[in-house]
């Protein structure tokens, strides 16, 4: 369909943040990032999200819908990274500079620009600590992971078993289950987990709301002290948790940053036509208040300097 | 003779008496189907008064509107001479009226005992009554095995829902209630229609009853010899209005089926022959 | 004294698609009104575009829910189904013909299974398309493997593909999928099965009854069900360009919703699959209009909620005026 | 005599026929409540037979399970003499067995030519009906039109659903059905139930004039001077089973009820007490 | 001729709770039989830690769907409530047990305005609360400025506390979960209010005719159901130890699958809210029981679709044969 909308009376230039869901609060706070930066790049910014974590089918409306209102630009966070594409080519065929944030697509050139964090990278750097803070003891592992399909939580996964150095299938692995990240059903799945096998000591979680449920379900069995949680995101609730050693270490990411650069990159395409190309990588931190030989992490005090949410 | 001034017999001569209840002009439109056309309506006290017509005259329509089932769209209803409105089913409940509708109304998920005290449940004596609310339900049960039993109707278990009861049975179940219930007026909308030989005798015995200890009842019925047997009045609808209102003693049951379908009319309580080829198609002239 | 009058050209169900309608076109007038670009050719194509997969599966979910039933795996099966299609061509290698049609079969297999559970067990067809909907969901990660499935042979994108009307661009899915809800219009309201089908729905027990087979209707319309999620699966794949086993996780509710908003009972018997066109649209301005207008997503949901329920209420308030 | 073998008085004198319909023990059982306890029937060709009892005797349970509505559970149905099982009401009337229900099955939400025609839809003629299956909806619409016109049920419109009939109305339907479809049997529960007193003498004729074209009919009724005017043979029901078939001229009406009810025994077709008390009370001695 | 037989103690409703909860047993020895931690006592108090949220809603969620509505707000309405009560506490202040009553009252609140929804316009209630779904949706998360409430007062969590039953501990929140159950057992089974229930349940115009004023039973169940959301609100709370904006998203249809699974019919007027009880603990018994048995999750998912269908086809058959 043709853009249209460029020659509008309105003069604010637009932009589009099309996130994975509107209520994660790691969304959120790109949200927040991005809106500040619209204002001070003088920009209108218009939103937009899936239903649930893989919802394409929403991303792809909404970037129609974005092309139909004229937007200058589009930063996306991609749901499934390589069904978006097709709708991604038709935006920068109308003109619209399309940026990937948080999530590449694949191939990751399918965007005009990359502003992320390395999920894989997160995960490994938690892997490695828990690996290092075992120091030699036999691992009984649980993840608590995402949901089927989900590239993210794939990748944490993923990654968090490289840092540990084991292959999916391994023997330590004692108990896997999915949580959709979600606090109350991270708490179910330890607590069976824990029925399971009542010996686990090291869990991975694939978010710290996941982490927080599953420190509810080993306080309850007395476990609190003696198991190792770790985690990825890095906000502000979770890096208080890892504080207050709830949760070992967790990998912080820094959407907030992702959302201003991406919004400063559209709003220079804006004024002259400029665009913005290749792969920013955001950073990811390792944040924990017990520190392991061998890996290097931030204490929480920079972890809360830094944190969103 | 005009419907808006029926002429009314004296059933009961003397003293001109307040009827019980009584209608002017009502109105009832669905859409563009004209149920009730400008119907008056009167009932005096304890008399029983059948209501006749034929098939979509608007007997229904008209019992459902005296008693609060539905709303009409215009005319007045009194009770005991004071103008009323009610405003759903409970308020002419409140009032005393008792109605058997024609489509029953029994919850058919529901016992027989439940259906009977619907609305009205009793509940057990001391505190698990008053403060539990806890239902007294053998003596619900209790209560209603009698009243089925008094009608004679043959059950084979009280505890089946109702919608596994026979027609008839289910029929019972919606008279006897009314019945037991009722303090003012009892109506019933073809109560019969169901019922066996044994039991519609049961039904019209327990109208006498009705009414001799005081309480007037409205009967909707087609069954001629039922209706010749019990009624005091009878009130003849037709497309929507009261057309005549007669005492069966002075007609034959031929004449009144001829004013019911329009072939005689009633002045001056006299049936005179409205329409000829319809009189004689029926035998009358 | 029959008093019949001129047999006016009444519509067979007394459910009219008016009030649906007038909610359509008063939000349509309200979002015209404030957004420059929605009163557009293109901005209609698109919407149009926007409710197609959700508006043929909703189809397929009006037929069951007039037999009184109810569909939570219609995404589940059209996503499958969407899989089926795209990897036997893309990655088994079958002509796409045959994948196309495999992927068909498969839905409209789906369709019958859910059928028979509901006819041959008596199952609440709740449960039945519940428990369908997990089955299906699992199969679709397993039998894909989490792989999006790209680089689609011609024939399985072509209804993507858009045609020129005056100024705006339309896609042939578009056009197809319109052309759906006449077929089913037609069927649903001017042959015997149609009508079966309403009296199946009214009664099942007043359906047998009157000599109608209404164990093998009920399958049949669950098949038939199957076959248009299938087409669903294809308008996906065309619109998408992909093979995507994460899509239609909330197109079951979505779908009931359309159906619901234009005006369908969910008891059953009552309803015009016209009315199911009526709210997927209400549903795609909603959301078109409120985009457009630059609402921040969560607000887009606060207001679509108020004005689901809005459109209803006209459509309420509307039907007590005609009394 | 027992109800295994039951008095059959011949209606027909001369040559012994082959019942059209027959029963032989049927037994049906909901739960632990026992509907048919071995029933036999006989319909003889071209006859017109009343089925009589008192509320919840069996007769609808017995109709059903002739007509393929319920699955006795055991006993065997035979039409013109040879077994059938009908597995549903549709191949009880592709044998053109047609039956109008107590609780009349017309579809609530749909028209009355919608349910005049129900499951026989007519189609256009030509490629409009063979490919595209086009109903003829006008068509369909003039001949119900002409089937109510015949039993005189007054119609305000004829394009209401049928749910917002009034109750006599919505029997007419089901009764112009039946008839028009019926080519072998035609079953009728209380098909006058809800009639007035025209449009039952409508259904009486209607009856006779299916009756003259050959075609045997089954009436259950609670009507005693319907079936007393229109039956050939009574078949008198009790407690699940037939406890007698007589003809109308043999006995008197109060006779019949007193059968009915158990209070008199058929014994070669003579009448003869069986429950004092009982016939003493309702004046037969 | 009265053949009536002596008053067996039959039930009121012809559903029993026989089929679910042969179900049930059936599932309990099959994961027994798997699974050498299944049959403990620990194991138990755990399940039914895990079903008294859902388990709670669907209380409310009965009471709906035995007056032929259906209700789709139920978990939005729980995380709003649960964000009120920990939000007001903790970022606002107020003595825990003021919170806890506005958040109680907030839930009954939105329960009151589905119940107005329904009954003063008429509008379905699917669709009144799909669109409360919504808005409370929308609400919870600009209210909590998405923030997770911590660090509660003991008050609000209390209910997670556990006591010692022999070996087992048991949270007061599990107590409190079956109590409500035998309290709604009770007003449904032995009141007046219940008999109503289900009357209106039944067909609402006979309800009105006998007397009983459907719209505002109507309007009390809904409040009614909202209260009981708000006290779910407080389970969810105590159990996870925050105010969670994130919670109850898939609430509605689990508890949904509850009470169908219990036996109650979704078109009104039958059903056991004991058999609610027994429906929730199946979807417990399966989710539990597979993890234990260490399936891996998109295995579970199918088998779950599998297991929900032949526990209610077990119902069924079980049916069949009491005939
Ligand atoms: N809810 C309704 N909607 C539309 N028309 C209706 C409705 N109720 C009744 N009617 C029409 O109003 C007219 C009067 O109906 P009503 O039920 O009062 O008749 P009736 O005298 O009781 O007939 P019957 O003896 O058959 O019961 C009929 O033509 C009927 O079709
Ligand atoms: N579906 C059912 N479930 C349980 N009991 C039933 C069912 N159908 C009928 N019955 C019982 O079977 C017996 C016979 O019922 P049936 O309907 O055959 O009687 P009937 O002779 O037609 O009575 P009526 O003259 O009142 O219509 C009754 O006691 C009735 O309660
Ligand atoms: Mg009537
Ligand atoms: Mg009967």
């Amino acid at each position: 369909g043709g853009s249209g909308g460029s020659g509008q009376s309105a003069s604010t230039p637009k932009v589009g943040l099309i996130t994975k869901t509107e209520t994660n609060p790691f969304f959120v706070k790109m949200k927040e990032g991005a809106q500040k930066s619209a204002q001070a790049n003088g920009m209108e910014l218009m939103s937009a999200a899936g239903k649930f974590d893989g919802d394409n089918a929403a991303q792809i409306t909404a970037i129609e819908n974005m092309v139909a209102a004229g937007v200058k630009g589009i930063l996306i966070t991609p749901s499934d990274t390589k069904a978006i594409i097709p709708a991604i080519k038709k935006a920068r065929d109308a003109g619209v500079l399309v940026i990937a944030l948080d999530t590449p697509t694949e191939p990751q050139d399918a965007t005009d620009a990359l502003f992320a964090t390395d999920n894989l990278k997160a995960g490994e750097l938690i892997g490695q600590y828990a690996k290092a803070a075992m120091a030699g003891k036999p691992a009984k592992i649980a993840t608590l992971d995402l949901a089927p399909g989900i590239t993210v939580g794939q990748l944490r996964h993923d990654g968090f078993l490289k840092g540990y150095g084991i292959q999916e299938g391994d023997p330590s692995i004692v108990c896997s289950q999915d949580t959709r990240g979600d606090q109350a059903k991270g708490q179910t799945a330890m607590e069976n987990c824990l029925q399971k096998a009542p010996d686990i000591n090291v869990v991975y979680t694939i978010n710290e709301p996941a982490a927080l449920g599953a420190y509810t379900a080993l306080k309850a069995k007395g476990r609190d002290k003696d198991v190792l949680i770790v985690s990825v995101d890095g906000g502000c609730t979770g890096t208080k948790a890892v504080q207050s050693g709830q949760i070992a270490a967790t990998s912080q990411q820094y959407p907030l940053k992702m959302a201003e650069d991406g919004v400063k990159a559209v709003a220079a395409f804006a004024k002259n036509g400029q665009k913005a190309s290749g792969y920013t990588d955001t950073g990811v931190t390792l944040i924990s208040d017990k520190s392991v030989t061998g890996v290097e992490a931030k204490d929480t005090a920079f972890g809360l300097a830094n944190c969103w949410g | 003779m005009t419907a808006e001034e029926p002429q009314t017999p004296a059933p009961q001569p003397g003293v001109a008496r307040t009827p019980v209840l009584q209608a002017r002009g009502l109105v009832k439109k669905y859409g563009h189907v004209t149920a009730l056309d400008g119907a008056d309506f009167d009932l005096m006290p304890g008399e029983v008064l059948a209501v006749i017509g034929d098939n979509g005259a608007g007997k229904t329509s008209l019992i459902k509107a005296l008693t609060g089932a539905v709303q009409p769209d215009s005319g007045e209803i009194l009770l005991d001479g004071r103008p009323v409105r009610f405003r759903d089913p409970l308020d002419a409940r409140k009032h005393g009226i008792e109605t058997v509708y024609q489509d029953l109304a029994v919850a058919a998920s529901l016992d027989i005992a439940t259906n009977m005290f619907l609305g009205r449940e009793v509940r057990k004596p001391g505190v698990l009554g008053s403060v539990f609310r806890m239902l007294d339900k053998k003596h619900m049960r209790e209560e209603s095995a009698r009243h089925m039993a008094a009608l004679k109707i043959g059950l084979r278990s009280l505890t089946q829902p109702v919608e596994s009861l026979s027609g008839g049975q289910r029929q019972g179940v919606a008279v006897a209630r009314a019945v037991a219930w009722a303090t003012h007026v009892v109506v019933m909308d073809e109560p019969t229609a169901a019922l066996g030989v044994k039991e519609s005798g049961q039904v019209l015995d327990m109208i006498k009853r009705v009414r001799d200890r005081g309480t007037p009842v409205v009967l909707i019925s087609h069954n001629m010899p039922h209706v010749f047997e019990i009624a005091d009045r009878i009130h003849v609808q037709r497309l929507g209005r009261r057309v005549a209102e007669i005492a069966p003693g002075d007609h034959s049951m031929a004449e009144v089926v001829a004013i019911m379908t329009g072939a005689l009319q009633v002045s001056d309580g006299k049936a005179v022959v409205a329409d000829q080829g319809a009189a004689e198609a029926i035998g009358l002239s | 004294m029959a008093v019949m009058e001129a047999t006016l050209p009444r519509r067979l169900i007394s459910t009219p698609v008016a009030g649906p309608l007038a909610a359509l076109v008063l939000a349509a007038v309200f979002f015209g009104l404030n957004s420059g670009q929605f009163f557009t050719g293109s901005n209609f194509s698109l919407i149009i575009q926007q409710v197609m997969v959700v508006g043929t599966l909703a189809i397929g979910q009006t037929l069951i829910i007039l037999t009184a039933g109810i569909d939570l795996s219609n995404g589940a099966i059209m996503a499958f189904g969407g899989i089926v299609m795209t990897k036997l061509a893309v990655d088994s290698g079958l002509p796409p013909v045959l994948a196309l049609v495999a992927g068909l079969a498969v839905c409209s297999g789906f369709g019958l299974v859910n059928g028979l559970l509901v006819t041959r067990i008596s199952l609440p067809p709740f449960i039945v398309t519940l428990g369908m909907l997990n089955v299906v969901f699992a199969l679709t990660h397993i039998y894909s493997d989490e792989q999006t499935i790209t680089e689609l042979p011609a024939l399985l994108t072509f209804l993507g593909e858009t045609f020129q009307v005056g100024q705006t661009n339309v896609t042939y899915g578009s056009l197809l999928t319109i052309l759906l809800f006449l077929v089913f219009a037609y069927l649903l309201g001017s042959t015997a099965w149609g009508r079966h089908v309403y009296a199946l729905g009214n009664s099942p027990e007043v359906a047998r009854l009157t000599g109608i087979r209404t164990n093998r209707l009920t399958v049949g319309v669950y098949t038939l069900a199957g076959f248009v999620y299938g087409i669903a699966a294809l308008l996906l794949v065309s619109r998408t360009g992909v093979g995507d086993p994460q899509a239609g996780q909330t197109d079951n509710l979505d779908s009931i919703t359309a159906v619901v908003l234009g005006g369908t009972s969910l008891f059953g018997g009552r309803g015009l699959v016209i009315g199911t066109l009526v709210g997927a649209l209400i549903v795609g301005v909603f959301r078109n209009g409120l985009q457009l207008m630059g609402v921040p997503s969560i607000y887009q949901t606060l207001i679509t909620g108020i004005l689901v329920i809005l459109a209803v209420a006209v459509d309420q308030l509307s039907r007590r005026r005609n009394r």
